[in-house]
């Protein structure tokens, strides 16, 4: 069980946070069709580092992108997404 | 190859069983084959025994970067069934359970093949339906499934908790009589075996590190034991089919995800078959040792580590024991972990890809076991003649992006089912 | 002898506030009109005629007198009644750190997480949300649907944590 | 020859063994007082069913498993070493029959030239069913214990910590360490496995001893640390995750306050392992007889639990360690009739114990044992090149030490070989932990080649995996250290190879001709030492880890004493029967009271979230396929949203409440992921949105209320008059704000009342005075289905499958035509739009009940073409109906088939149909 660092809570247990996707499968809401199945259907799947959606569902239900590396788990980095926030 | 049997045990009982054989060869690698199988577990171990066997292929490599069946063959919970709902899943794996009958007597190796029956258990009316509509698709194609009463599912397993006021009550079950386990390493070995005495070339230690290009088309593969060319190459390295196939410059409808399971210490006989749910995510058999093993679902979260998560597991067991509560002082005494490639519709990929002469097999998520022999014998085919089978051609790389996916779960795109 | 009780606390009125544009003019019209500031992440902020805990990045939960809170978000949010789906349960006593252990994952023995401190976290499999009182009371906000279930288990829990052997 | 024994002074507790009741001191392991009672047989290995006895003193034991406890207590397979006699403690011996002393499995040793390695691949062929009549006597053979048969009486519970420095291992260097630790201020956690802390210091005592311990322990708890003993750091996980498994009580004990063990996960800053090592045994004919011993177990059952374990020892070695063996025997008055030192010169503790007349041999390594059932007679050694015999009724072995480094690896921490230890120590990790020590200091040894017939010679003792299995192996070609453990099943017992990993290794190296690391090394998993089941489940075994979700109106339902269903984690009343009504009767009553006059229901499990701002319309036809913006304020609309690849997977209805303020409504079973849905796309994809969604699924309970007669019930409960169809208005009932909706799933002139849960109950019971009052009752799920499917509305779940696009439901005229909205991109796949895929139809039975599920064939051996997802009957008029999926279906209404169960012996022929059985053309709506 990792241990992720929310950027609005800080470290917490993986158990409260729900992996949703990778970046590169993010359809933006503009794309055409080709583009939309493409990010859907094709991965790079790297062994190795790849940026990641994760929910910070059972926190404060904030989205974050989390920098992974898959095979050892070292998370070099987690920035958050959504709209502007207070500190 | 020498012959297997009780006699040459026997034999053996009195010079020691020192007569024996290696089970397969330890070649080096050739400058060329006809046809290059990636990927030394089960799946590519079949596919070569059934090229030689089926199709009469004989310069045929198996290159595997570790030691045969040392993925996902060995680390699995070795079920073996075909109930599934959707037709093209049932057709294709109720083709290789019916080869899993056989099997032992096929490789002149016992690959334990223990037709205990594969259960579902239903917990309410609606699951009754699930399970009901799930063996009318089978029994309509010609496979065996019956619905069990209440009575008939405690009769085959005593210690399921039966009570009426149990999280999940059993109000009766779906089995597949023919279905069963087997011993995992031993169905690698085996084919290992069939296929080396045809004289194809299993090639341990030999992890592929490139694809040798002509235009588009793949000619070859660049080893940590040199170059090898080849007629046509097989991906057959599910877990790590991402990782292969970007290497000729693919990118998959896969994610790889971690896959646990674990096994307690060896008790006398207390399950008698497979026990799965509809509405729970475990499964649960015994071993012929004597330990239960024991699953859940996959991580929900990419991974190429073989290592498990506790709270993962911890869900699985407290499921587990909510079915069985007399697995409660049993001991946990082993973990393990496959990479599963996990398509995104549930079903695997076999068959072309873009890039000329490369083919694929893989996305078994987590049910590619059971299809060994189903998945050696399409692939071969589709490996050999450079069509699909028709139980495989369903199976194509590119149905994801047509819109013509097998989604037996209806759960969509995303592997993590949300 | 048991040294964390579990209350009910009456049913009350809940709402969330949430800023979706300019969250800084927000927060000025807002301190201007209560008095107090937008608490920060993981704090509350406020009295017992309103308080506002703060459990996630653009989302207050407001218990009190929410009156003026519409003008003070003007165009740039909105207050959304929640209350009913939400039960508060009432922590008290010594032992309520060591009782969240139970079942958890989040740190709440740690010392900084202290009165006027928010958290939302996960116990037996239950979303729950943690708002210190006192360093005797701890509020939990529990779905409505989960809380016969989670004060069950957080009473079998406290039985076999106080009484009898030392945990 | 007597076998151990001890001093009866100072018994006070009584256990029992096979039935027999013995005496112990407080403090003994089961195994201490079993050799205190002279009990040198205590258990059967798992193939050969050869006699064994105690070999170890600690977790690594291999041969003396026994069950202890009783009923849903039981707990098989517990290591003798690993229990602490309790008063009344009951063990009894396992894989034996008839008894332990004459196990007629035995027979299985006059076979074993035939049961080498893998032979179960080589025999048994014939078809799988003549495999599994083989196997019903090999599984019966095979296995240990027996697990109980009666539920656990105890719980287990799992709790969460945090600290600075976990050190796990409390000998002499991790309890330094803690407390250099504890002192300095940092957050410390100690676990210990064993019931005391610096156990070794009485095995061995040194300049400190167990006062010292002591003492540091009190420092370290003053210093606010916290220690645990019978805690065993079983797994380490991702990011310094270390799992504890914590005993309360003994096995088989009652538990003092109804928990039995404690599961930890700690998340520590830093981990130290303190884990020490463990001796190994060496290899020798019939070295796992009773009466052979580890040097260092022999040594801790005499000076920690003042047991004999024999009077005439000979001691095996290839290091100095055992000569602290010698002088403890000797100090009870052991005779040592021989010392085997496998080194070719006199170490200076070889020469020191020569010098005190004692019988050193050195370039000796023993070849064979031999003995009777219950204990050792005779030991057989090559010495320089000669055999040569000795009577003793013990031999203590040592082969070296092997640290523990298994929690080290689960981190994913590499090793080092270390030559003069021949053993695997800790190198680096990516991880924050380090090891100190035993652990990563093991003691010099001499390499010792066996010298013994391998067949008899065991290096895994439980599973009677010999040098021999190992050398077959080797020569059928399974060569890699894990072929050669699947093989064998070396190490895959209940100890996990931690006494047979370097012997197996030692051999395939000298196979292979290379080094024992080039050999290669298998890899550690969790758990460290056995987990129960139990522990793992937590509460959870109780409810599958998944809590009934529970209405707000539950002890109103409960009240009428309902039929309930399950629907995801929710239970919701299906019916409400009256008298001896059967489920179908109740339900067909129900059905026929909204079809006639009214009934009211409960819906509150539906998604529901408010959306409100400026740009909530925009955002609403992003999630929803259908137009939103057109809606006039109080007005709504059935809705539906589509994945992002084009298939519909969940429906509901909008409703404009105010300018800038929706209601969406989802289905209950789609609701969490409708949720994350929602989030997703708000916060993720449309940052920039004025807008705000929020979950409101449990704030408002919902009550439906259904039938002609609906309207005046409604125009009662609010005095005024009720919204038309698809319209909604503000209103009150009780005094109690809600939310009128006038829409129908029934087909019938309906509302929904939103009111916030916690009134729910005053509203619900306005509602239903008004009901009965009016001549209708309540009605439950089975009722409600009955209704919808006669009506030809769909279900999540059922019609909407996750594989259906709005085309094949027919839907695809409601597509917000000016695009936008997700999915729509997903919906122009080409094969979405060919033929052959299924589409929605209604199907009317010919002849026979339609089966729900049952598939739909055009012939008898066909395959089908379709199935019935949901089957009903006309509620008034009779007659089965249903709606099914069917290859085409939009083109062969009138077409006959068959509905087909083989599972359930069911059929009916049916004719294809439009989905839609009751007022088609939508009157009843209206008022």
């Amino acid at each position: 069980m990792m241990q992720i660092t929310c950027p609005h809570c800080g470290p917490r247990a993986q158990s409260e946070f729900i992996y949703e996707r990778t970046v590169d499968s993010v359809v933006p809401l503009d794309a055409a069709p080709e583009q939309a199945m493409a990010a859907l259907f094709s991965r790079t799947n790297p062994r190795g580092v790849d940026e990641e959606i994760w929910r910070h569902t059972y926190g404060c239900r904030a989205w974050l992108v989390m920098t992974r590396h898959r095979v050892t788990n070292e998370i070099s980095a987690t920035r958050a997404v959504g709209p502007e926030a207070l500190p | 190859m020498s012959r297997y049997s009780a006699l040459g045990l026997l034999r053996g009982a009195l010079n020691g069983q020192k007569h024996w054989q290696p089970a397969w060869r330890d070649p080096e690698p050739k400058s060329h084959y006809d046809i290059i199988i990636i990927g030394g577990g089960g799946h590519g171990l079949a596919t070569a025994y059934y090229l030689a066997k089926v199709h009469g292929l004989r310069n045929i490599a198996v290159l595997e970067k570790g030691w045969i069946g040392g993925g996902n063959t060995g680390r699995n919970t070795t079920i073996v069934r075909s109930n599934y709902r959707l037709e093209p899943l049932h057709n294709l794996f109720e083709f290789g359970l019916k080869l899993w009958h056989g099997m032992s007597d096929e490789l002149n190796y016992n690959v334990m093949f223990s037709p205990r029956g594969a259960m579902f258990l239903g917990h309410s009316d609606a699951d009754m339906v699930k399970l009901a509509e799930r063996g009318d698709a089978m029994r309509c194609d010609g496979i065996d499934a019956d619905l069990m009463t209440r009575d008939e599912v405690a009769k085959l397993e005593p210690l399921l908790d039966m009570s009426r006021d149990a999280r999940f009550p059993i109000q009766g079950g779906l089995i597949q009589r023919r279905g069963g386990s087997a011993r995992h390493d031993a169905v690698a070995w085996g084919y290992a075996r069939g296929a080396d005495s045809f004289g194809v070339d299993i090639i341990q230690k030999c992890e592929v590190t490139g694809f040798v290009r002509d235009g588009n088309a793949v000619v070859g593969v660049e080893t940590t034991r040199g170059r090898i060319g080849a007629g046509r190459v097989g991906i057959c390295v599910a877990g790590h089919s991402g990782h292969v196939a970007a290497m000729a410059g693919l990118k998959l409808p896969v994610e790889s995800q971690t896959l646990q399971a674990m096994v307690t210490e060896g008790v006398k006989p207390m399950i008698n078959s497979v026990i799965m749910s509809q509405s729970l995510h475990c499964y649960i058999s015994q071993s012929d040792k004597g330990g239960i093993v024991f699953g859940g679902d996959p991580d929900n979260w990419p991974s190429y580590a073989q290592r498990g998560h506790p709270m993962v597991m911890e869900g699985a067991v407290a499921q587990g024991l909510a079915l069985v509560p007399a697995l409660s002082r049993l001991r946990m005494v082993r973990t393990w972990s496959g990479v599963t490639d996990m398509s995104f519709d549930g079903a695997p990929i076999i068959g072309e890809t873009p890039v000329p002469n490369l083919y694929i097999n893989g996305g078994w998520c987590y049910g590619g076991f059971k299809a060994t022999p189903a998945s050696g014998w399409t692939y071969a085919h589709t490996l050999a003649t450079g069509k699909p089978h028709p139980l495989n051609a369903p199976f194509s790389l590119d149905r994801f992006e047509r819109g013509a996916t097998i989604d037996e779960t209806g759960s969509g795109p995303m592997p993590n089912s949300r | 002898m048991t040294d964390v009780t579990m209350t009910l606390l009456p049913a009350a009125p809940l709402h969330v506030f949430e800023i979706w544009s300019n969250p800084a003019s927000v927060a000025k019209r807002f301190k201007a009109a209560t008095g107090f500031e937008l608490p920060a992440t993981g704090t509350s902020g406020g009295s017992d005629a309103l308080r506002l805990i703060r459990f996630e990045p653009t989302v207050w939960l407001v218990e009190g007198d929410i009156s003026a809170l519409s003008d003070i978000l003007a165009d740039d949010g909105a207050l959304t009644a929640i209350g009913g789906g939400t039960v508060r349960i009432r922590l008290t006593g010594p032992g309520w750190r060591t009782l969240l252990m139970e079942g958890g994952v989040f740190n709440a023995e740690d010392p900084a997480f202290s009165a006027g401190c928010s958290a939302a976290t996960i116990i037996d499999h239950v979303n729950v949300r943690l708002h210190v009182v006192s360093d005797d009371v701890c509020d939990a906000y529990v779905p409505l649907s989960f809380s016969a279930d989670l004060l069950h288990f957080w009473k079998e829990a406290a039985l076999s944590l106080f009484e009898g052997i030392a945990p | 020859m007597s076998g151990p024994t001890r001093d009866p002074k100072g018994a006070t507790i009584s256990f029992s063994f096979d039935g027999k009741t013995y005496k112990a001191r407080a403090g003994d392991t089961l195994a201490a007082a079993l050799l205190a009672n002279g009990v040198g047989l205590v258990g059967r290995s798992f193939k050969y069913h050869r006699p064994r006895g105690i070999m170890t003193a600690g977790i690594e034991e291999p041969n003396a498993l026994v069950t202890v406890g009783e009923g849903g207590r039981a707990e098989p397979n517990t290591r003798a070493t690993d229990v602490f006699v309790y008063d009344g403690l009951i063990a009894r011996s396992q894989n034996r029959w008839p008894n332990l002393s004459f196990d007629v499995g035995a027979v299985f040793s006059l076979a074993a030239p035939m049961l080498g390695a893998g032979f179960y691949y080589k025999t048994f062929f014939g078809s799988a069913k003549r495999w599994m009549f083989y196997e019903y006597f090999i599984r019966k053979a095979a296995g240990l214990g027996n697990a109980p048969t009666k539920a656990d009486p105890d719980r287990f519970s799992q709790r969460a910590a945090f600290c600075d420095v976990l050190v796990v291992g409390a000998g002499p260097a991790g309890l330094q360490a803690a407390l250099e630790q504890a002192e300095a201020g940092k957050r410390v956690i100690l676990v210990e496995q064993d019931s005391i802390l610096g156990a070794s210091l009485i095995r061995d005592p040194q300049e400190l001893d167990t006062a010292w311990a002591d003492s540091a322990a009190a420092r370290i708890r003053a210093a606010g640390g916290r220690i645990l003993t019978r805690t065993t750091a079983s797994g380490y996980w991702e990011h310094d995750l270390v799992t504890l498994t914590q005993r309360l009580a003994e096995p088989g004990e009652v538990p003092t306050n109804g928990v039995t063990q404690r599961l930890w996960h700690v998340r520590a800053r830093q981990v130290i392992l303190a884990t020490g090592s463990i001796e190994r045994p060496i290899a020798f004919a019939h070295n796992d007889r009773p009466g052979v011993m580890l040097s260092q177990a022999a040594r801790t059952y005499v000076r920690r639990f003042g047991v004999l374990p024999g009077k005439r020892v000979v001691i095996a070695t290839n290091n100095d360690d055992a000569y602290k063996t010698v002088q403890a025997l000797k100090e009870v008055g052991a005779e040592i009739v021989a010392i085997l030192d496998a080194r070719p010169q006199f170490s200076a503790a070889a020469a020191g114990a020569e010098s005190a007349g004692l019988p050193v041999w050195t370039n000796a390594v023993p070849s064979i044992v031999t003995g009777a059932r219950h204990c050792l007679s005779g030991v057989t050694a090559i010495v320089d090149g000669q055999s040569k015999n000795w009577k003793a009724d013990l031999i203590a072995v040592s082969g070296g030490f092997t640290p523990v480094v298994h929690l080290h690896m689960q981190a994913g921490g590499t090793l080092d070989w270390n030559e003069a230890a021949q053993a695997f120590v800790a190198a680096a990790s990516r991880q924050n932990v380090t090891t100190i020590g035993g652990a990563a200091n093991p003691d010099p040894v001499f390499p010792v080649t066996p010298v013994s017939n391998p067949k008899k010679s065991f290096i895994d003792f439980q599973n009677d995996v010999s040098l021999a299995d190992v050398d077959l192996a080797w020569a059928e070609g399974y060569r890699s250290v894990e072929h050669l453990k699947r093989y064998t099943t070396l190490g895959m017992a209940t100890d996990q190879g931690k006494l047979s990993n370097m012997a197996a290794l030692g051999r395939l190296a000298e196979k292979q001709g290379v080094s024992i690391p080039e050999a290669g090394l298998t890899t550690f998993r969790p758990p460290y030492t056995p987990v129960s089941m139990g522990l793992i489940a937590g509460a959870g075994a109780k409810n599958a880890g998944a809590h009934v979700r529970r209405l707000a109106l539950y002890d109103v339902h409960a009240a009428k004493n309902p039929i309930w269903q399950p629907l995801g984690y929710w239970f919701r009343p299906r019916a409400y029967p009256q008298g001896q009504e059967t489920l179908a009767q109740a339900a067909l009553r129900e059905a026929k009271e909204v079809r006639t006059g009214v009934g009211m229901t409960d819906v509150s499990t539906l998604a529901k979230f408010e959306v409100s701002g400026p740009d909530a319309a925009a955002f609403l036809e992003l999630i929803c396929a259908t137009t939103v913006s057109k809606l006039a304020v109080g007005r709504g609309r059935y809705t539906f949203m589509l994945r992002e690849d084009g298939i519909a997977f969940d429906d509901g209805t909008v409703w404009r409440l105010d300018e800038n303020r929706y209601l969406l409504t989802s289905s209950t079973g789609g609701a969490d992921r409708m949720a994350t849905h929602i989030s997703y796309v708000r916060q993720y994809l449309c940052p920039q949105l004025k807008v705000s969604a929020v979950n409101v699924q449990e704030h408002h309970a919902g009550i439906a209320i259904a039938g002609p007669k609906a309207k005046a019930v409604m125009d009662a409960l609010i005095k005024a008059d009720s919204p038309r169809h698809m319209s909604t208005v503000p209103a009150e009932i009780a005094g109690v704000p809600v939310i009128v909706l006038a829409a129908s799933y029934s087909g019938e002139r309906a509302f929904e009342v939103y009111v916030e849960a916690s009134h729910a109950a005053s509203v619900w019971a306005a509602c239903e005075a008004e009901v009965t009052a009016q001549g209708g009752s309540l009605y439950g799920l089975e009722a409600m289905e009955f209704l919808r499917i006669e009506k030809g509305h769909l279900v999540v779940g059922g019609e909407v499958d996750g594989r259906m696009t709005p085309m094949d439901l027919a839907l695809d005229k409601m597509l917000n035509k000016a695009g936008g909205y997700i999915g729509a991109t997903g919906l122009s796949r080409p094969a979405l739009a060919e033929p052959g895929r299924r589409q929605l139809v209604g199907l009317e039975a010919i002849e026979g009940d339609i089966p729900e599920g049952a598939m739909l064939i055009t012939h008898k051996g066909g395959s089908p073409h379709g199935h019935v997802s949901a089957a009903a009957f006309k509620i008034l008029e009779g007659g089965s109906v249903a709606l099914g999926q069917l290859k085409d279906g939009f083109s062969r209404h009138g077409e006959e088939l068959i509905a087909s169960s083989p599972t359930r012996g069911q059929e009916a022929r049916v004719r294809v149909v439009h989905p839609h059985f009751y007022d088609t053309a939508g009157e009843r709506y209206r008022d």
